[in-house]
Formats: structure tokens, sequence, C-alpha cells
């Protein structure tokens, strides 16, 4: 029996009068990994954006391993296991890689301000695990990374943004990782190594959850076990890329919305 | 290792060095220093410099008699009107043994943050500017004197001249700071010694431009006089909206503060009638025409109300110093126990070191200049005030 | 009842003045994001730079000759100074910091204002101390069964009003204001769609700070005086209604602006001892707003964009 | 086989040899040309002294790349040579109480400075009315000794406290707003804060608060003077060592916290506030602890300047104090420690020793700070990238040497 560990429930997510996401409902099973496809505007940001607590849905429900954690702030929903990335990616550009990755994997601990001026023997020695496991999940990824813990993440190449902003969500162990268009603006080179990345995240830490955000289909085909197609905030379509990618429906979303785009 | 060694005996060397060295202070014994602290940058500056160029006019004529057994340096130091400032420059010229005694400070606050330090290097400090009362009468120290009356002095003029004028009903209008309240106060105490009446006292920020929510009260209040009680800037700003409130025949009056011909030239024809009840008239005595004369043909800054005070405040030091020589102690005795001539008149200390005669007049406004208000042509009958039927 | 309307009257040209200073702010806000600091010290700028001509046209007896005509022409020639000033700021401060942190701009823009005040007292002659404005405005009183309006705060009044009407014009009907609204929406489409961006940004530097040379000269000449450091309350005073009405909405800093001149006017005199904190109401009012009401009266709620 | 890649430059041998000593010997004889004598052109000299290395380092890499491996070899000296230096400079000097008075105010302006940037340099968040939390620490401090006759050790923390509070109810307005909206909330709570202290009569209105006592130590005064030696020493002496204690523990609290995970949280909410809360921060817990931390520094700060002068007036605390203090931050180098203490000695002892110029002082600031953010914007020393001990990283390479194997 593979558990379920989020369930979206007939989200709606309003602005104003602009529906974003009207009604969108989904699971995600350990180990699963899943896509969410649509042409632009369709409201898959959003979606991440309500889920990870940025923005406070109108209506419907989410379920984090039987929490409802909808209108939770984004830190605690973060700490208790749901990380993502951006679209365009948010490193902290003027401290470390090595920083980067330790931020995404701290939390404050109780009593941290006591200890920041008593207790610093206990601080070093939680450091130094941190920065171990830190080096560690980075020599997964990259090698430039690990090489290089101490240079300013905002001169990293962009490849080597997306991989670490990748560490960075997985150094807490989430059970979730969000990803928002982590092959945009990629070449075909990379976003082939990007595949190998998620797999290798899948492969790292059993049972995580992937939700994915793409527009670059080969990424989907390759990766998604599941697909979930939105248009105008609605969905359209789910099932395997096959099905999906059949479907009429989904066809003349993106074809519209390309012809729009033009 | 090497290097360590070497870090350390390097920095013993220098070190060493210079407890060893320190900077050199030449002596020259013909000369003494005596010090100035005044508003020379900042807001104020027009004061802090005539009264800076009064002091050193005063200097330069006893050196040019050539009698004089010493030679002078004066230091002249900035206060900026902060009291940060002037405490620094408080204890550069007092901490210093060259100096023997110092003229200071416009600003009140700035003279109750220095006067401690003062007293802490016994040095004798003359304040030719500063009108707060407990600088002089909040402590019993001897080291600070001041020629220059307290706004007290003033207020109880102002109100011997309202009560002359038999306008009894008055509303204060003062800024917020430290010289605007305490005039409120002391007019206050002044007036209803007289028997009159303050309907009410309207605080106002310095800076404020706008006084129409002000006036307004004052109207429903109808005075017979408004006591603005704060400096020029902000008086011209509520004579003007006071006359187009419809205020027009209640009788101004302002402190010393607003004794700038800027508040003419400001008001204009709106100032007429106004009056200050201000310091000290040079031109009323021949010494003061002296003064006025010698002053006019060094420096082309006015002198401002102050410079008379900080001349004399240089006459009393440079008495004391030819009295009892350079010795800081006895300067201190020597101000304190002596009455001293100055273009102010006669300069006698209370006990504690108030100079009485204050040589204070009423102003009244005319043709956009304060004019002594005997002199004036209401005095005379000349003109007639708008109360006046 | 009378000194509820002369009051009112007042706080109408309390009002005008923080208007006309507000929706420089609120529209800087609009095009770029930023909140320029030393807008407030524009204003002043404008008094100082009126006096100096006004002096030589007296000097040279052109005032005497028509004063009716030459003044609103000095006017005029000031608030396109300022304009410029403003267009020299946009050019030499904010362009080359709009790739840094918003922090470092915007502690830029506060220098700026504290460099532009400071000169101005160095190096005006007697700069520390108040200057005495000329009067510009037509002066007496109109009196109407006993309620006494100065022509002078009808004329602001009057003026402010015009100068708002025709702002509003700018923007609702011309293409460069199409071109404002579309860059304060969304500055990446707007270029996708063929707007200049800079051009735009420029102009709205140039009309931001003309409004405030003017603010500046009536505020200058109602009172009759002005000082080099008048420009940071007029620029608190100015930001804060723009707060208040809601940042980056045109309407806004009109309502915002009469709103905090109402506050003060009526404040100073409804509430015993008022006068002396009056700017406390209206900061507490801004701090208020900011707690409770970040968006403003007239924004909307602010979704960040992520 | 490490994966850090060290400067293992080995053509500049006998420069690192030296560097640290010629380091020092250019810090102190800079530091006693503008500091100690009395003359405009030992101070300019001095200044040069301190640019002109300085030049020379940005523009070497050679000579910056020495420089900072003699700094990270001898740290420990440096800081030994520097706490023996500031101990010393004053027992120089006990001629010339003035001068102490100079390097008290500079002491009191680095604890000032270092407070500030928490919330401006670590943080990310404008504070332009921070000289409303020095006041407050000023006169909470001032009103408790004199009028509740409270010991200066009471007032003390009182004062650091009531201020940490005033931090963080000023604080709260930035958890919903932009930092426009911030800097407003600061400017207005600096000038709401200045017309009430001006304003109310138990805070002393405008004329402030007189008298107020100097610190007891065991029942002796501050203000005693010390006799030794036949010497007698001026008390602004026992004010510097005094004050000196404070400046230490404040540096020290404040590079604790800067290498902590607070300071590294701090830098995670000023680089991306979203992604800083994406990642499980509380940004809000976090920015109100800045501001609290940084008022209470001010706090502290006031309260030694209230208990040293003696007097405290509105005056001492207004806007031009918080720009002063901001000048300092950006000068020095926002978010480096060293930066901002270098920052606030020089815009405090400068002012003093250019008191001629004292009408251009406000401009000065001004334009330090805006040229400073125009071509600087870094300040005088930059932010360092966090490194952390060799060791830390041992353990990570005996599992990446099993993971290879």
């Amino acid at each position: 029996m593979v558990e379920k560990i989020l369930t979206v429930k007939n989200l709606t997510m309003r602005f104003g009068g602009l529906t974003a996401i009207d009604n969108f409902s989904w699971d995600l099973h350990e180990n699963e990994i899943l896509g969410i496809i649509g042409p632009n505007g369709a409201g898959k940001t959003t979606v991440f954006n309500v889920i990870s607590g940025l923005y406070t849905p109108t209506s419907g429900d989410i379920r984090f391993k039987g929490t409802t954690i909808n209108g939770y702030p984004p830190h605690k929903i973060a700490k208790m296991g749901i990380k993502r990335t951006f679209q365009q990616s948010r490193l902290f550009d003027n401290i470390s890689v090595l920083d980067n990755v330790l931020i995404g994997m701290a939390t404050i601990s109780e009593n941290i301000f006591i200890n920041t001026l008593f207790r610093r023997d206990l601080l070093q020695k939680e450091l130094a695990s941190n920065i171990n496991e830190a080096m560690q999940l980075m020599q997964h990824f990259s090698q430039v990374l690990v090489e290089n813990p101490y240079r300013r993440a905002g001169d990293l190449v962009p490849g080597e943004r997306r991989k670490l902003e990748i560490c960075r969500a997985l150094a807490s162990n989430p059970d979730i990782l969000l990803l928002d268009e982590p092959a945009a603006g990629m070449d075909p080179n990379e976003s082939s190594e990007l595949m190998d990345d998620i797999m290798r995240v899948k492969s790292l830490r059993k049972g995580i959850g992937i939700v994915l955000i793409e527009h670059d289909m080969v990424v989907v085909q390759k990766t998604a076990d599941y697909i979930v197609v939105l248009s105008y905030g609605k969905e359209i379509a789910r099932g395997t890329f096959n099905e999906v990618s059949s479907n009429s429906t989904v066809q003349e979303a993106y074809l519209g919305s390309e012809l729009e785009n033009a | 290792m090497v290097k360590k060694i070497l870090l350390v005996l390097i920095t013993i060397l220098i070190v060493a060095s210079l407890v060893g060295c320190g900077p050199a202070k030449p002596a020259e014994k013909q000369t003494v220093k005596i010090g100035f602290i005044g508003p020379l940058s900042g807001g104020n500056a027009a004061v802090g410099i005539g009264a800076k160029n009064s002091f050193q006019l005063k200097v330069d004529e006893v050196l040019a008699a050539g009698d004089y057994p010493y030679n002078i340096e004066v230091v002249y130091e900035d206060d900026a009107s902060d009291p940060a400032t002037g405490v620094a420059a408080a204890t550069k010229i007092a901490s210093d043994p060259d100096i023997v005694a110092a003229a200071t400070h416009w600003n009140s606050p700035v003279g109750l943050a220095t006067v401690d330090i003062f007293h802490k290097y016994g040095m004798a400090q003359i304040f030719w500017g500063t009108i707060h009362r407990d600088i002089i009468y909040g402590n019993d120290y001897k080291e600070p004197v001041r020629v220059i009356p307290t706004s007290e002095q003033s207020m109880e003029l102002a109100a011997e001249y309202a009560k002359k004028f038999g306008i009894m009903d008055w509303v204060i209008v003062n800024d917020t700071t430290d010289y605007g309240t305490k005039i409120r106060d002391e007019f206050t105490a002044a007036i209803e010694k007289r028997g009159g009446k303050i309907l009410e006292a309207i605080g106002v920020t310095v800076g404020q431009q706008d006084f129409a929510a002000v006036l307004s009260r004052v109207g429903e209040l109808d005075p017979q006089g408004i006591f603005y009680a704060g400096v020029t800037t902000e008086a011209a700003g509520v004579r003007i909206q006071s006359m187009k409130a419809g205020l027009t025949d209640v009788m101004f009056m302002g402190p010393p503060g607003i004794q700038s011909d800027t508040f003419g030239e400001i008001v204009l024809g709106d100032a007429e009638g106004t009056f200050c009840s201000g310091t000290f008239d040079v031109n009323s005595t021949p010494e003061g025409i002296a003064f006025v004369e010698a002053y006019n043909a060094k420096y082309t800054d006015p002198f401002e109300q102050n410079g008379p005070y900080a001349y004399d405040s240089a006459a009393i030091i440079l008495d004391a110093l030819k009295a009892v020589g350079p010795d800081k102690a006895k300067i201190v005795d020597y101000i304190l126990g002596n009455t001293f001539k100055g273009v102010i008149g006669d300069i006698q200390w209370d006990e504690y070191g108030q100079n009485g005669v204050g040589g204070l007049t009423m102003y009244v406004n005319q043709d956009q200049k304060w004019v002594k208000y005997e002199d004036s042509e209401y005095a005379s009958g000349v003109r007639t005030f708008p109360w006046d039927k | 009842m009378n000194t509820f309307f002369q009051l009112f009257i007042s706080a109408l040209l309390v009002s005008s003045l923080y208007t006309l200073v507000a929706v420089g702010f609120t529209m800087y806000v609009g095009v770029i994001n930023l909140a320029n600091f030393s807008h407030g010290d524009t204003c002043v700028m404008g008094t100082f730079l009126l006096m100096p001509i006004f002096l030589f046209a007296t000097k040279m007896g052109w005032l005497s000759a028509g004063a009716g005509l030459l003044i609103p022409v000095i006017i005029i020639l000031v608030m396109l100074l300022t304009g410029l000033w403003g267009a020299g700021i946009y050019k030499i401060l904010v362009k080359p910091l709009l790739v840094a942190p918003r922090l470092i701009l915007l502690l830029a823009s506060v220098a700026a204002g504290q460099v532009i005040r400071e000169a101005i007292r160095v190096i005006y002659p007697n700069g520390s101390n108040p200057q005495v404005f000329p009067k510009l405005l037509p002066s007496g009183i109109l009196e109407i069964s006993g309620l006494r309006f100065g022509y002078d705060s009808l004329t602001i009044i009057f003026l402010s009003v015009i100068c708002i009407i025709s702002l509003n014009f700018i923007i609702k009907r011309t293409k460069m204001g199409l071109a404002m609204r579309a860059v304060s929406q969304n500055s990446d489409v707007s270029q996708m769609m063929g707007i200049n961006i800079e051009k735009t940004i420029i102009t709205v530097f140039i009309i931001g700070s003309a409004l405030a040379g003017l603010a500046g000269i009536l505020n200058g000449a109602f009172y009759g005086i002005t000082k080099f450091n008048l420009g940071s309350n007029l620029g608190i005073k100015g930001f804060s209604a723009a707060v208040i009405g809601g940042l980056g909405d045109f309407q806004g800093a009109i309502v915002g602006g009469v709103l905090l001149g109402f506050i003060e006017v009526f404040a100073a005199a409804y509430i015993p001892n008022g006068s002396q904190y009056q700017d406390v109401f209206s900061f507490l009012a801004v701090i208020a707003f900011l707690i409770f009401r970040p968006s403003g009266i007239l924004g909307e709620k602010i979704f960040e964009k992520v | 086989m490490n994966p850090i890649k060290m400067n293992d430059s080995t053509t500049n041998r006998t420069l690192n040899r030296i560097i640290t000593p010629i380091l020092l010997i250019v810090v102190v004889a800079s530091v006693y040309l503008v500091v100690v004598y009395e003359n405009v052109i030992t101070t300019i000299a001095g200044l040069l002294l301190g640019v002109g290395v300085f030049f020379g380092y940005s523009r070497y890499p050679k000579l910056k790349e020495s420089v900072n491996d003699g700094i990270k070899k001898d740290k420990v000296y440096l800081i030994i040579t520097g706490l023996i230096l500031a101990f010393i400079i004053p027992l120089t000097t006990r001629t010339q109480p003035y001068i102490i008075h100079i390097l008290i105010i500079a002491e009191i302006s680095i604890i000032l400075a270092l407070g500030l940037n928490f919330q401006v340099g670590s943080t990310g968040i404008p504070n332009l009315g921070y000289a409303a939390f020095y006041g407050v620490g000023a006169y909470a401090s001032a009103l408790l000794s004199t009028k509740f006759g409270m010991s200066f050790w009471v007032s003390l923390l009182a004062a650091g406290f009531i201020a940490a509070f005033f931090g963080w109810l000023v604080g709260l307005p930035t958890l919903r707003t932009r930092s426009y909206h911030m800097a407003l909330v600061s400017i207005a709570f600096g000038l709401v804060t200045y017309i009430m202290l001006n304003n109310l009569v138990f805070t002393g209105g405008p004329n402030g608060i007189k008298n107020i006592p100097a610190p007891e130590i065991f029942g002796w005064s501050l203000f005693s003077t010390i006799r030794l030696f036949g010497n007698s020493f001026p008390v602004q002496i026992n004010f510097y060592y005094f004050v000196l204690l404070f400046l230490v523990l404040m540096l020290a609290i404040a590079f604790f916290v800067y290498n902590s995970k607070i300071g590294l949280f701090w830098n995670a909410v000023r680089e991306d506030e979203i992604a800083a809360k994406c990642s499980g921060i509380n940004t809000a817990k976090l920015k109100l602890l800045s501001f609290a931390m940084g008022a209470f520094l001010a706090g502290i700060a006031g309260s030694l300047y209230a208990h040293y002068i003696g007097y405290i007036s509105p005056e001492n605390f207004n806007f031009n104090t918080s720009l002063q203090v901001l000048g300092m931050v950006i000068m020095g180098g926002l978010d480096n420690i060293v930066g901002v203490s270098i920052g606030a000695f020089i815009l405090s002892v400068a002012p003093e020793k250019f008191r001629s110029l004292a009408d251009f002082r406000m401009l000065a600031t001004g334009l330090i700070i805006l040229l400073m953010l125009m071509f600087r914007s870094s300040g005088i020393i930059r932010q360092q990238i966090r490194e952390y001990k060799k060791s830390h990283f041992r353990t990570e390479l005996a599992n990446k040497d099993e993971g290879n194997g």
C-alpha cells in the first residue's frame, strides 16, 4: 500500500475578480513524481504558492500526512517537510554556496539565543555535523559546488544555481519537493542532467514525493509518473504522459496558447 | 615562532616609544590662553560669530593699549548649538591646563550640559548668551557667572509694559523648545503677579508653518494680547496669520528671541506696532555707541544681540587675569568677588553669580525696524496702536 | 460654525500642498517601485531656485512692468527647472542603482536628500537662517457673510486642483499616460509591447518633481518664508499621504493628502494641546495604516510576485 | 584531496612573514596621527596613510592575499595587540582629557553602529530612526537613576531592555510591509519619540535631565580621580576603561551572533525573504529579533552616554544622529563588524578633528553615505563569506573517501 502524503481537495484561489485556480484536486503518493503541466498563465505556480503557504487559498483543503495545512505560514509548512524551488531561482546571492545549504537545513532550536551566547560548544558540534551533511548532499549533485563551498551563490552559472537550489530544498530531508520549472532556460544537455538529478533525488530520499511543474515535455515524459493538466486554473486532463498527450482538449489548450503567444 | 616573537617585540616597541614621547607642549610664559565657546556653525552661527567678533574686539583693544601684562591668545570652539558637541568643546577648553577662563554658549541645553564640566576643572565660565535660570541657580558652583539677564528679568519687563498699556488678558503661543517653554512660564508668572490673566498657553513646534488651528482657538478666547514665546521664524508666521485671521486689534509681543530685523522683513507691514521685550540697547550709552563704532570699523558681520555681552565677558576675564595672574582658582574667586564696568553698565553678581543689571529694553516695531519704545513715534503720540480707541 | 469653516479652508490649503508632494511619491513607486526620499527636498530646491530669479527680475525692473504676467512665467520656469532636476536625480542617482538591492537605493535617496538640504544651507548666502520669500500670491481678503477667505489660500487651492485635473487628464487620456499606467502594471510586458520605459520613467520624474517644485513655491509664498530644511517635513508628510492613500495609485495620493491635511489641522484645533502634538497624530495615523491596512485606502491587497 | 582550495601562495613568503607587524605599525601610526595629535595636518596625514594603505590593499591582489592570510593566521595576536593598544592609548594621552573624551564617544558610537548593523547590515531592513532607541535607553536610564534612585547597573540593564521592547514594537510593522514603508515607519517613530521627549513633563521637556549620577562600582564613583605613582589621571580615563569593557562585550556578542545561525538567517532574510520563508525560517521572529537586539545595544549605549555626560536633552537624539550612525554603518561596510567599527571610529573622531569645518559636518555625512552607496556600497571592508573551521570538514573527507572507495 503506497501512502498518500499530500491531498489537495477542491482547491480554489481567487485574486479579486480573477480565479487563478478553480476547484483543483489531486493526491501525491510516496515515491511518486507528479507532473503539473499547462500553458502559460494556467495557475501552476499559484498552486505551489498556495501549498507552500505564500497564499492562503480562497477555499479548499490541503492535507499533508493527515494534517490540514492551508493557512499555515510558509516557514511552518517548510519545517513540516514541504520544500520548494522557484521558477526564477531564488538563491541567497551574497552568501556562500555552503551557507545556502546550511540555511536550507537549519531550523532554529528553542534555546538558540542562550546557546549563541553561552553554549557555543553545542552549536559548534551541531555546525560540524551540518556542514558534513551539506557537503555530502552537494557531492551527489555537483562537483563544482563541493569544490567551491565558499563561492558566492550569486557567482554560479545557471545550471549550478539550479542544483544548489535543489540541494537547499533537500537539505532538511523533506517529504515533499515542489520543483517549479527546473528546466526553464536549459539546453538539452543541461536538462538531461537535470533529469538525472531528479531521479537521484528520488533514490537518495526514500519515500519522497515530488511535484514537478514543467514546460519541457521531454523532462516531464521521462520523469513524471502521473500528470495533471491545468488550463486557466481548471483541470482539463490527467493520467500518464501518453494518455495526456493524446488527449485532444490538452492539444487544443496548448495550441491555443501558442497561437496567443505568437 | 620567530614571527610571533617579532610581533610581540614590535608591538611593545611601538607602544613604549609612544608612551615615551607623547606630544610635546611648547610653554611660552608670556602668552596666556582664554577660551570662547559659541555656536559658530549651524542655524545660530550668526549670533555666535557676532559674539566671537565682539569678544576678540575687546581682547584686541586691551592688547593694543600696550600696558597689559600678558600676551593673550583666544581659543575659539564651536558648540554648534548641540549639547553633545558642546560637551566636547567644553572638555577641550576646560581640561586644557593653559587656558585660564572662558566665555560660553548661547543655547541653554548646551549650557546645562557643560556647567558641570567647568566646575570639575575649576575654570571660570562666563555665560554671554544662555538665559535659562537653572544654569546659574540650579547649582552652588562658584565657577559659572552670567552677564546676560535671565529670561525672568526680561519677562518682568514685558509684564510691566503690558500693565502700563492696560493689556491684561493674554494668550501665549509658545514653541516647545527650552526657550519657548521657559519664556512661557516666566511671562505667566510675571503677568499673574501684576493681576493679569493668561487665558491659555498653546504650544507649537519649531518648523511649524500653519497656525490656522492655533489662531482659531486664540480667536475664540478673544484676548487683549498675544505673546509669542519663541524665536523669529515662527513668530513671524503667527503674526502674519493672526492678522489674516482678523486678530488685528490685539497687542502682539515677543521675547528677545524675536529681536531680529528679519522679523520686520518677513512680516512687512503687519509688523507695525508689535512689541519685543529685548536686550540691551547699545545705542543708549556712550560706551555702547563707541562699541558699535569700533565693531563696525572692524567687522562686517553684525554683532547681533549678544555682542555687547560677549564684549563685556572678555573685559571681565582680562580684568581678573590682570589682577590675580594666570591662576584658574584665583580668577574664579576674583570674578565672583568683584564688580565690573562694561558697556551694558555696572556688572554686579548676586550670590549665585547672576548679573543684576540687565540693560533690558522694550522695543516696538516701527517701519519694520525695532525701535526703543521710548524713542518711538508711538511714545510721542505720532502713531497710535490699533487697540487705543 | 464660522471657526469650523475657516479651519476647513485652512485644512484644504494644507491638503493641497501635501497632495502635490504625494503625487510624485506615488508615481515613483508606481513606475519603479522606489520611494524617493529626496523628493521633499526638491520642493525646497524650487523655492531656492525661484528666489534668485525673482530678485534678478526685480532688479531689472521687469516686475513693475508686468507683474501679473511675469510671476506665472517665473513659476513655470522654476517648475521646469525642478522637473529637469528630477530627471537628473533619476539619471545620476536612481538609474545606476536600479540593479543594486533596493535597500541601497532607498538609503541613497535619503542621503541625497540630506546632501541637497545641506548644500543649500552651505551654498546659499546666510542659508542656515530662514529666507524671506517673495510675495507671489494676490493679497487681500474676500469677506462673504462673516467668512474670511484669503485670496492667497484660494489661489493655492485653485492651482492645485488645476494641476491635479490636468495630471488626471494626462494619465487617463494621453499616450504617455497610457505608457505610465502600463509600466506601473508590469514593466516587462510593457517593454515587449514597445513602450519606451526609460522615457516614461523620466517623464514621471519630471512631472513629479515639477509638481514638488510648485508645492515648495506655493508653500513659501503663502507663509512668506522658506528654509533649507523645510523639505524633510514636507517630504515625510507627502510620503505619508501617499502611503495612507495607497501607494502607486494616483487618486490615492489625493485622498491621502486631504486626509492628512484634515487630521493635522483639526487635531491641532480640537484636541487640547493638540498643536504641539500634531505631527504625532499624523504619524500615528500612518503607522496605524501600515499595520492594519498596508495597502492604503485605495490600494488593493498586494500579492507578492513569486 | 582537500576539497577546499587553499591559497598556498609560496611566492610571497617573506611578505607573509612580516605583513602582520607592518599592518600593526600602519594601524597604530594612523590611529595616533588621527586621534592623539591636535593638528589638522597630522590628522589628514593619518587619514591619508589609512586611505593609501587601503587602496594599495584593494589594488594589488598579492598584497591583499598576504594581508588576508596574515590576518587569518595571526588573528589571536591581532586581537591581543588591539586590546593592548586600546588599553595603552589613553595612558599616553592622560594630560589631554579632551582626547580621552573623543575616544569614549568613539567607543559609544561603535556600540551604536554595531546595533544598527543588525538591522541595516545583517537583516537588510532600513532603519532611519535609530537615534530614538538610543534616546529611549538614555532617558530610561537617566530617569530610573535620578527619579527612582536606582543604581547604575539596574538602570543600565533596564535601559537595554526597555529600548529592546521599543525595538520590538517598531519592528512589528515590518512584518507586513515593504522596505520603503519601513523607512517611513522608522522616520516617523524617530520623530514621534523626539517630539514626546521634548514635550512631556517627566522627561524634563526640552531642557532634558541633568545631574545624572556617575556609575558606581562597589561604592566607588567613576567620577573620582585615581592617583598612581604620584600621577593623577583624569576622570575620563575611568570612563574610558569602563566603556571599553562594554565595548568588548558588545563586540563579542556581535561576533557570536554573526557567526551563529541567527546571523546566517538574518542574511537569508536580507537576501530573499520569500526564499527564506520557504526554507523554513520564521522571518517575522528574526526581523523582530534584529530590531530588539539592535535597540538593546542602542539602549546600552544611551545609558552609558547619559551617565558619562551627566546631562541629556532631546537634541542628542534627533534625525541627524540617526543619519550619523547610518553613515558609520554604510561607510564601514554593511554586515561587517570590523568594518562597522572602523566606520564608527572614523565618523565619530573626524568631526572633532575638523571642528573648524563644523558647518560641513552634515553635508559631509550625507556625501559620504551617498558616494559610498553609489560607488562602493560594500563599504570600507566588504561583507565576508563566512568560513568555517577546517576541522569541521574533516569528517566529511573521511566519509567521502569511503563513498568513493
